[in-house]
């Protein structure tokens, strides 16, 4: 059993319009970098793009945007990126926001095959408009509906040929659950190791969720707001 | 005379307690970090997979697989846990974070809420925050009485949209220290050298004010 | 000849395809493991919480920590994972595990399965045989193509408290292989020197019999 | 934060009759052996037991059965157990019985203030009556609900004093969900660590969701079927 693919392009293979993907990471922290600068080099268009943030203007997500090559983003924060907000008022981005435990546990319920799920989040609020609710424990919630992607896209710290991954310190975020909910799901990791060096107890998404890896090449990693002591 | 957001923050971190676990909005919420009392152990937890800030990375050690909800470079104290997004919000969803301390643009004298957008204006999300609201046992608002313009953020209705209902419990302004009751809202503290008259000016919404009010003790 | 139960297992190993993962149940299922094929790679899933089964551990070496669904102790391979409950459910229900191999009381040519309880007289619960059988894309059922008394296993309709309905895929027993397709069972294979006949004569449900059945190379 | 208690008598302190409590386990794999002799030896009763299995005759939940001290079990799989048995057929004890799965996704959800979804195992069976169902995707679902306990009690491999926990091999299991379900979560664990010692990227259980850990002592790790290589 060997996942392992070359590089970002043999590993978007497959990939094309009209698609829906999950792309991991919140902020810029945990983004597949080579995955997305392949998407940008693919010309694919129409894309449904599941990601907690849209990037900022000159990197992760904000590079499809330039190239407008996403249709729809599912999103829960899309501050930081003036494109963004051109094509969101525009009216050439369509735009659904979510809560964002709510996004991240409809991603989990799409890897889980739960196909829906009451949280209390949203009640009374937009959020809410359309949905069912229903009162639990004296308090209204709303039915919510999972979320699955043709292609999750996820990036990691450490991966083997079985597609076992561990991700480091809060990059892991929403890399996690997207891989559970990929029908096809692409792990962009830092390092390769060998099958069996990875101690079983500390896997945090199992081979299982994954169907290929490759390393990514010279990641920028970039930090959007660098804040040290005074 | 009216607070400074430094001043609002300190008199939050009156509130906390010893073994709190604690989420810190973007703003003047994360200052109250900064004020936590002598002998007061809490824990910040960040909804972004962190349980355990820490301060501030020293000068050059910004790790780019380390920051908080708002996207800055932390650190993580000795004890700290990483976990998904999924999980995450299973705590706060599940009830389990003591204390939420966050933004507002509005507050109703109902404990409705908006602070995510301005309709028009601003798009940026709701980010966490409505699902914070809406599963908090315990949520303090910082915010200053007034916009910029005058005026009062501590209203009957919202006019901006939504980001949760009757959840509110306690807003800290520049100028009070305010319960949210069956009532609407009940003046509990006054800064120094505020008046009991400024501040019933400055709210729109119902407002208690029964007996001596005492100064904040900051 | 009627198969024995390694007879079947065997079989059932042929089912298996390269990058397979597989969830094996107690019984029967569990000997499949013995005769994958050569060059096939499979990962075998336990659902107590373990990716990539291994051997059972050579003697002394016994880890009270370490079992499979059965509650045997067991190894897990280099490149195997251990996760909780809930994880574990999370790649069964949500159609990660590619092929599921069970007993059964009874199918239908349906695919209805009983496997779980029978009533007054075994108490033990269904354990993971209801999620298995309600979610698994594959779904192979081991077993005896009749009961002890000669009965047949294979029905019109259950007699027991059902595990799922119209989830089997495929049936393989003593003595013969058998798909379940809309118009009811279809007879693919028979077991070496098991006559047709004999096969008709012990399936009660709809039987379907096209043409020469081959005998099963095993 | 010091979350440490003496031993499995204190930690159980506040448990009284008639409660709900969840028990970490698979089998007699990473249950709590010093926390269900403290039960035991406290003679609380008219227990409600959220359990996967429900131990051996004299191990496990078995030594609370023999007891009587359970009124009633929600578990998957409760055979090996010829007590259980005999008080289920003389109706002395209540059982429900779930699907595993759904039996572990309900704790989680009691964890995660999810109080129902939706799941697709157990439709058309026994464990439909009474249940909502719905279509979602060609599927029916039966609306599930969430547990929660007054006390989970789990089992861990190391814990320190914030309640931070890591499980070895499959004595995971239950555990994990369980520890964020209880109102009050006890950990008994193999040992106990200093705080900072145990890597943040490798924990398990996040000490939010526990209140109390000690120590188990003389912990007899009771294997139920040991099977070896002929």
């Amino acid at each position: 059993m060997n996942k392992i693919v070359n590089n970002a392009k043999e590993a978007i293979a497959g990939i094309t319009n009209n698609m829906t993907l999950m792309l991991g990471g919140f902020g810029l922290c945990g983004i597949p970098e080579n995955s997305i600068t392949a998407l940008v080099e693919s010309d694919v268009t129409g894309l449904t793009c599941i990601s907690n943030n849209a990037g900022v203007d000159d990197f992760g997500l904000g590079l499809l945007l330039q190239k407008h090559q996403i249709k729809k983003m599912i999103s829960s924060y899309v501050g930081e990126n003036k494109e963004f907000e051109r094509q969101l008022l525009s009216g050439e981005l369509e735009v659904e926001l979510n809560p964002q435990g709510t996004l991240a546990e409809r991603i989990r319920a799409g890897g889980a095959g739960i196909p829906a799920f009451y949280v209390p989040a949203g009640y009374g609020t937009e959020v809410a408009e359309g949905k069912e609710t229903r009162e639990y424990n004296g308090k209204m919630h709303l039915l919510e509906h999972s979320l699955v992607a043709d292609f999750a896209i996820v990036k990691a710290w450490k991966g083997d040929a079985y597609g076992n991954l561990v991700y480091r310190e809060t990059a892991n975020n929403f890399n996690n659950m997207m891989a559970s909910a990929g029908k096809i799901t692409i792990a962009e990791v830092e390092e390769i190791v060998p099958v069996g060096t990875l101690n079983p107890n500390e896997v945090h998404t199992p081979g299982i969720f994954v169907q290929r890896v490759f390393k990514g090449e010279n990641l920028e990693k970039r930090i959007e707001f660098v804040t040290e002591k005074q | 005379m009216a607070l400074d957001k430094n001043g609002i923050a300190k008199r939050i971190a009156q509130e906390l307690q010893d073994g709190y676990y604690v989420n810190l909005g973007i703003g003047i919420p994360t200052l109250v970090a900064n004020y936590i009392p002598e002998g007061v152990d809490v824990i910040l937890q960040s909804e972004n997979g962190l349980l355990g800030i820490g301060p501030f990375p020293d000068k050059g050690k910004a790790d780019a697989d380390l920051i908080n909800a708002g996207k800055q470079t932390v650190t993580a104290i000795p004890g700290a846990a990483f976990f998904d997004s999924a999980t995450s919000f299973a705590m706060i969803r599940g009830g389990h974070v003591d204390l939420t301390v966050l933004g507002a643009f509005e507050i109703t004298d109902k404990g409705d809420i908006s602070s995510w957008k301005i309709p028009g204006k601003m798009v940026k999300g709701m980010g966490g925050a409505m699902d914070l609201v809406a599963s908090a046992k315990n949520i303090i608002v910082a915010t200053t009485h007034t916009d910029r313009a005058g005026n009062s953020k501590l209203l009957k209705e919202c006019t901006l949209p939504l980001t949760g209902v009757q959840c509110v419990k306690k807003v800290v302004t520049d100028l009070a220290v305010i319960d949210i009751t069956e009532n609407g809202f009940k003046l509990i503290e006054r800064a120094p050298g505020v008046s009991v008259e400024e501040i019933v000016a400055k709210t729109e919404g119902r407002l208690i004010v029964e007996g001596e009010i005492p100064e904040m003790n900051i």
